[in-house]
């Protein structure tokens, strides 16, 4: 199989023609300093990975992200000092289809949401639910995994390269 | 000891007579009126596709549909395929209609299947009974149907009588599985409308199915003291010949019991089964054995226990026929549904049959006259159990960690896997000797053994039987006890429990149902449903969520059938009994609205859903959910007022209907007594959510329990269940209590401080509670 | 001059009476005599989805199932989705049983479309004629139903008797359907078999329909001498008030048609139709016209000159409501399959309705009782017309041209288009001034207007509207005339053709049916046609392909119907009707066997359908089959045994049905008369085939009416134009001629020396035909 | 829409995770040489085009190929010299199917087949079938359009780059 950084981590994800596009850390930097209300959904998946929650309380904090902790990760984010709103994963996504809602802050409409650590093939539903009718947000996912339902999305890839990436990603 | 378990429960006299035509006292006179019910006839008696609508339309505005494509495309005709993503397709269907459009498929699929079994085994127990067998559930239920009752609006007296419920099933579906038709409905809502009246006539499919099972096969009737019937791999004594029954349609099963009891051969033959034709043959011979739910098909079928593996319909592996032969065992399939390619011998001569199944000349057989396969299944089992001795059906250790080593790590076994498991983890550690972790694999069904990294695995490694092999040293001890499907929920029951549960004084009704696609193992439902009842609950089981639930054994080995009551009450733990039992759920519901609140049945939906929508606090959970009738399952318990908890999978499914407890104001209720609009509360939140962990699910499981209709006192038990489990799993007070405590009375005593703080903070003003809360207007 | 055209056909007297209900001379006393036929009955009487199984068997055993996967995966379980290249699925199931589960599924829906129409429908007449109403066919007629009577067993007599027809239709549906369920059928052969019996069901169903609207709307008998109806866009005056009537169902047609009648409206108002609503209000009132296929719908609704839109069900557009809002259209929904979101008005007062409807408070009407459609639409066209003349409802050819220079030439138009058409290359040409390049996509449909360009332009160019406007000059010459439809074949027809037809003196009966997905406009269907007809075939039509083939004139200006009779005789084109009077195709095959052969028919559909296979030279034409109806009525016409060649764009099907000429054994036979195995030709090659171009087609299609039964006269004819035909296309004799040449009565002598030398090449060896060919065994 | 070049050329013909490997004249070339029993297919879209029946001539004879015309090509490919055997598109990927088959010259099954000139969607079609149920031989398709269901294809591409493309692989 051709692609494989590019093939959705579970291949059967492919939906059609339009899959997401490579993200790597330095895209991801120019489209968060282009976001005008970006959003950091962070999902259960990373909950046991102290070394990746650490990242992305750095990601939170460098980038003044505001958070939305889904299934069970609300806890563990408060333990670790990083400040988050509960949702559940399709609660959340349900919201940001919508252009009319407040955002997790009351804010406003968010316009860029980073996906982490939501159960894959959960995440890949929820994506594609925004791909289809939240035509203005743009969804990147910085999992491991390749996500072709989001509008960009790091490649498959192994734990060390994902926390270079996720190191990057965290410098403004 | 083995012959005491076996003796049924049933009465001898009955045996006896099983195969006459029981027509006494009964005179059909055509239109009698035998099946008045009396009481006024509702508005809605065998409700067009059209004429519940308005009803739906008022849910759908609460609860909006959200759609996550599984696909961009449609490839439904030949004009395609055509990509709706922000597009319109060929016949101008756009995404949101296309979702809903599948969904509404789906559930005519679910439906049919109901139905179609409902239609087969009533054909069977009218030609082995007459029509004229009346239904008669015992002196403590008179509400025999209560979903025939209300869509039908008459009370079924007869087997016959329950033909006229499936004939109106099968004339809907057909308008509805016609809506799917290119160029029909154009609106996604007019789908989910559609989708709601599929689901109530699965309801009544499932209500006449089990009716006449229940009758024809003298199954309990409710009582709550079923006996506790064998549960697990460990229970099957493999030194004799073994029978696996697989499906959903207890004839074939009842026959080939019926052929044990009648050639005295208890002691000489096992009889086992998977899935809910498990349930439904224990329910009529507790005999019978329960090896648990579908996840336990290959794991079984891999460790070469059966000898003769009998199918009737429904959630059996397609594959069957292929997994049998590995292991020399005989397939028979029994229903129009599943044949296999087959050969038909149902007008053979059996003992011809038989010979040939022996001898090996044919692999299996097509037998759809279930009488014959009694005799066949039994008499084949016993001749061929012998050759198991000689067959290796599993890899030795030694070959697994030698077979590993050729594991090339390219990691797709974990791609494939629905669940991602650590496959190839396991497999690169039993390489190296250690099979521990493909026996964690085996535990709990965390491997629910569908074979998907099998089939990818560019060695083609027996995945599936490395990880029973790596088990197999568990299932001496999957000795458990499961409570025998019960049935109806009984008017006294619900004389009992209508009122606590209308005012909240038990917290809610929660309903454990559905297949075993479960996010982490069977455990996590018997997890949920114990912390329920501890909380004094009313939980109800049906289908592989009953078998899963009694899967797993407290530290002195018990399961939970054993510590709790099978009864419909708090703290009672009623395995109500297959899928198609699912609709005593609904009837339970339904039937608090007519016995408590006396509302009248009678083509009169509308007003029994609004009363349960808002005063029945019941929730259904589906951790599970795979199949078509699932989804059918969902969309009737919806259009009924009653929401579920589905697990994150069911994200497949495409569609949930998801409340905004940020819009205030679709939460406003009609005050029935004073004509007035009063302010809610989302309760419940949504009708169908899919949750992403099981402690997400409980939280939402207690919340979506609460009802405007709630006393303080009920509300006050309601919220306090609420906040401990928030607090539990996320630390803190729950941040939407301002919309559910209504006044100070509201407030749990024990959290009275923290709440009253919380309160304050968010500018709460009390508000009063509706009288008689409604979607509907005051008449 | 109007007047005169829409002067109706049907006698006063059935007008002054129409809303009573007739029972005269009709004694209903439940189970009478009435219904039994006078012949045995046969085997299968009301066959279950498996008491057909052996037939289908040996059918897939000459016709084995080729399959095409649309898609690799399956997505039909939260388990999946599956990749099923190469893997089974997580349920088990292979990809060859999937793609055959998915037809299954395409069927059942076709099926259901049929199954709800006719149950809608008859529930319409009854409630109009009472169940008493006479079934009378004419004197003509005596074999009402043939597909009744052998699929049933029984004779209709009453509109009543119809009911019990699809009563059995939607309970084996509710079976099939239920066997695409996860889970249940694993065998694709299993599938097919099943598929075969969707088939069936639906040719009950079609049969049911068409018999119910000829008695209740009082179509026309199968005279053949049924007037020339108006057809095509240049026929609407768009001055008057026009009401546009798309989809399948005749009823709320016919109210309007009859409101116009009652009021006196005929000079005031257009009422025309698309699709086979347009067939079917042509049949009851030749004052309707027809647009033509539903490859018309998009441009013509553009092209504004609807004011109201009606639409009842299948095949509608699904975004009609969002196109007729573009141009001030009211759209009126009239069935459960379309609702369309559009608020129910069927109760409320029709004065109300029109006021709401006109003052745009509402953009549409649900309005399920057809009574209130007929005025609603009449009034509310009356009164909004008008306005009309404010609305530009096509962009002028300046503004084409200003907007077609915004083209990025990005060429996704092009690539998104089922048929590739060169749309980027006509814009191009627009955006220099030159609209003729669109113009010649407009000319014969060779756009159909799908609409899947503009969807994908990254410009928004309203593409349909530039082709419909660059189309527009064609619109005063698409003045043509089509035979209305002419329902059954009748009995008379059948003694005369009978016997010609079964000895091959009659080259073949071909049926052109199916939808307006063609590979390269309609004009293909009317040229197959007119090749056919000019040597003599009997060719019949029906649907969308009646229309396509009325959109053709020759150098004098005259369509096909008006050069040949309407006859079913050798030269006869005779349009059955719509797409549920394909029954009439099928029933004229049975016929044959009945009338001709005196075959029972009760009860005895297995004998029918191999005389049918080895004897009745018939072939069906789908040349632009998309739907999923057109799949289940390719099912139904197989499982008969009647071969049919479908378009290329029928390959999206999954599934065709090919023999193999190089296997000689596939192609054995009995002889019936002698008992002795003898060898046969592939006649026919193929059941179901889809062929590249026309001229593919057309030659298989004349190879397909080969049968074994062929005399050497009737051989000699069938050879002549498959030699002839063969050469034209491909430049020299076919191939294969050594299969079909028994001995040298068989060789046309036209060819009779070319052919010979061939054969000689070929070491050809001559037989002898058997005398009663057949499948079956001689009893 | 990224890879274009490699996007199916109708783009919904996507049918799952795997797709087919971008074909050079260089890669064909190869694999005409690994062959033993190739055969070009060439259908009716390139009818009416004489510089591209050339070449496939070219092919044909350089490459010394047996050929299935489908469609109407047969007369087309017997007036310019090219000698063939006439097949539907459908019935010749029924034949192709069958490993037990004899080929188009009776001297035993294919293992390379080589289409041109198919209909797109129907080409998809048949290329669908041999992907799923031949798994005894390859397909390759010389068309200016991605064909995702063969195992490899030429890219969606120009005129002028076709022509460059089959001249090269007409030459041994």
């Amino acid at each position: 199989m051709d692609g494989d950084r590019t093939t959705p981590w579970q291949p059967t994800v492919i939906a059609g023609p339009k899959h997401a596009m490579l993200l790597t850390p330095a895209i991801a930097k120019m489209m968060l300093k282009k976001a005008k209300r970006p959003l950091f959904v962070i999902g259960s998946l990373i909950e046991g990975d102290k070394e990746i929650v650490s990242f992305c309380k750095d990601i939170v904090e460098n980038w003044n992200l505001p958070v939305a902790a889904t299934g069970n990760m609300y806890k563990t984010l408060t333990e670790n000092g990083v400040k988050s709103k509960r949702y559940g994963a399709i609660e959340i996504v349900n919201l940001l289809k919508d252009p009319e809602w407040k955002g997790v802050d009351g804010e406003g409409s968010h316009d860029l949401v980073l996906f982490i650590g939501v159960t894959y093939y959960l995440a890949s539903q929820g994506l594609s639910s925004l791909k289809h009718f939240a035509p203005h947000l743009k969804t990147l996912t910085l999992c491991k995994f390749f996500h072709s339902n989001a509008d960009a999305s790091f490649p498959n890839m192994s734990d060390s390269e994902w926390i270079k990436y996720l190191e990057k990603t965290s410098k403004i | 000891m083995a012959f005491e378990k076996t003796a049924k429960k049933l009465d001898d006299n009955f045996w006896n007579t099983k195969n006459l035509k029981i027509s006494i006292g009964e005179v059909s006179d055509g239109k009698s009126a035998k099946s008045k019910l009396d009481e006024p006839m509702g508005p809605t008696p065998k409700p067009s596709v059209t004429d519940l609508r308005s009803w739906d339309f008022k849910l759908l505005k609460r609860y909006p549909p959200f759609y996550a494509p599984f696909c961009d495309m449609c490839c439904l005709c030949t004009y395609g395929k055509c990509d709706l993503l922000g597009k319109k397709g060929a016949c101008g269907i756009n995404a949101e209609a296309q979702q809903a459009r599948t969904v509404l498929l789906a559930s005519c699929i679910g439906t049919a299947a109901h139905a179609g079994h409902a239609r087969h085994l009533l054909h069977h127990v009218i030609h082995m009974h007459g029509r004229d067998k009346p239904i008669d559930l015992g002196k403590n239920i008179d509400i025999e149907a209560p979903i025939i009752r209300t869509l039908i609006g008459k009370k079924p007296e007869t087997l016959g009588d329950l033909e006229e419920s499936l004939a109106y099933v099968e004339e809907q579906l057909t308008h509805l599985l016609s809506a799917c038709h290119t160029g029909q409905e154009g609106s996604s809502l007019d789908f989910e409308s559609k989708t709601f009246h599929a689901g109530i006539m699965d309801d009544l499919a499932r209500e006449v199915a089990d009716i006449a099972q229940i009758i024809a096969y003298r199954m309990s009737k409710g009582d709550g003291d079923e006996p506790l019937v064998e549960l697990g791999l460990g229970t099957v004594n493999k030194d004799k010949p073994v029978i696996l029954c697989i499906g959903h349609n207890v004839a074939p099963g009842a026959e080939i019991l019926d052929y044990i009891e009648d050639n005295d051969l208890y002691e000489d033959v096992e009889v086992c089964g998977i899935c809910c034709t498990a349930i439904d043959i224990t329910r009529y011979n507790s005999a019978a054995k329960v090896i648990g739910p579908l996840s336990k098909q290959l794991k079984f079928i891999r460790s070469g226990v059966s000898d003769v593996i009998v199918v009737d319909e429904q959630c059996v592996r397609t594959d069957i026929l292929e997994e049998a032969k590995k292991n020399g065992a005989v397939v028979i399939a029994t229903t129009d549904k599943m044949c296999l390619g087959l050969p038909d011998k149902t007008k053979e001569d059996s003992d011809l049959v038989i010979s040939e199944l022996v001898n090996g000349k044919i692999d299996g057989a097509l037998i759809l006259e279930p009488k014959n396969v009694g005799k066949v299944a039994v008499e084949v089992a016993k001749k061929i159990a012998k050759r198991r001795e000689s067959i290796k059906a599993l890899p030795d250790v030694s070959e697994i960690s030698k077979l590993a080593k050729e594991c090339t790590e390219c990691g797709w076994c974990v791609r494939v896997c629905p669940n991602n498991r650590p496959v190839m983890d396991a497999v690169t550690s039993a390489a190296k000797g250690d099979l521990t972790k493909l026996a964690k694999l085996y535990e709990n069904d965390m491997c629910y053994a569908c074979g998907r990294c099998e089939e990818e695995c560019e060695r083609k490694l027996p995945l599936v039987s490395f990880i029973t092999k790596a088990g197999d040293h568990h299932v001496k001890n999957q000795k458990f006890k499961m409570r025998a499907g019960r049935g109806p929920v009984q008017d006294v029951e619900i004389r009992k429990v209508g009122g606590p549960i209308v005012l909240g004084d038990i917290p809610g009704v929660v309903a454990f149902v559905g297949c075993s696609n479960y996010p982490n193992g069977g455990i996590e439902m018997a997890k949920m449903a114990e912390e329920l009842l501890k909380r004094r609950y009313i939980v109800v089981a049906t289908g592989c969520a009953a078998m899963s639930i009694g899967e797993y054994v407290d530290e002195d080995g018990l399961t939970l059938y054993e510590r709790y009551e099978g009864i419909f009450d708090a703290g009672g733990l009623a395995n109500a009994g297959s899928c198609v039992s699912n609709a005593h759920i609904s009837g339970a519901c339904i039937k608090i609205a007519n016995i408590f609140a006396k509302k009248p049945l009678s083509g009169n939906f509308e007003e029994i859903a609004d009363y349960i929508l808002n005063r029945v606090g019941a929730c259904g959970v589906a951790w599970g959910a795979f199949s078509q009738k699932a989804a059918a399952i969902a969309a009737g318990v919806n259009r009924w007022g009653i929401p579920a908890v589905l697990g994150p999978h069911s994200s497949k499914y495409r569609r949930l209907h998801l409340g905004r407890i940020d819009k205030k104001e679709l939460w406003d209720l009609n005050d029935l007594r004073t004509g007035e609009v009063v302010q809610g509360e989302p309760a419940p939140e949504h009708l169908l959510y899919a949750a992403e962990t099981m402690e997400e699910a409980i939280v939402s499981i207690v919340k979506m329990c609460i009802r405007p209709n709630d006393t303080p006192k009920g509300r006050q038990l309601k919220l306090s269940h609420y906040i401990d489990l928030y607090k539990r799993y996320f630390g803190e007070l729950p941040p939407d209590l301002e919309l559910f405590v209504r006044n100070e009375r509201d407030v749990p005593i024990t959290y009275k401080h923290d709440v009253m703080e919380n309160l304050k903070e968010k500018k709460w003003v009390q508000r009063e509670a509706p009288k008689e809360p409604s979607l509907l207007l005051k008449k």
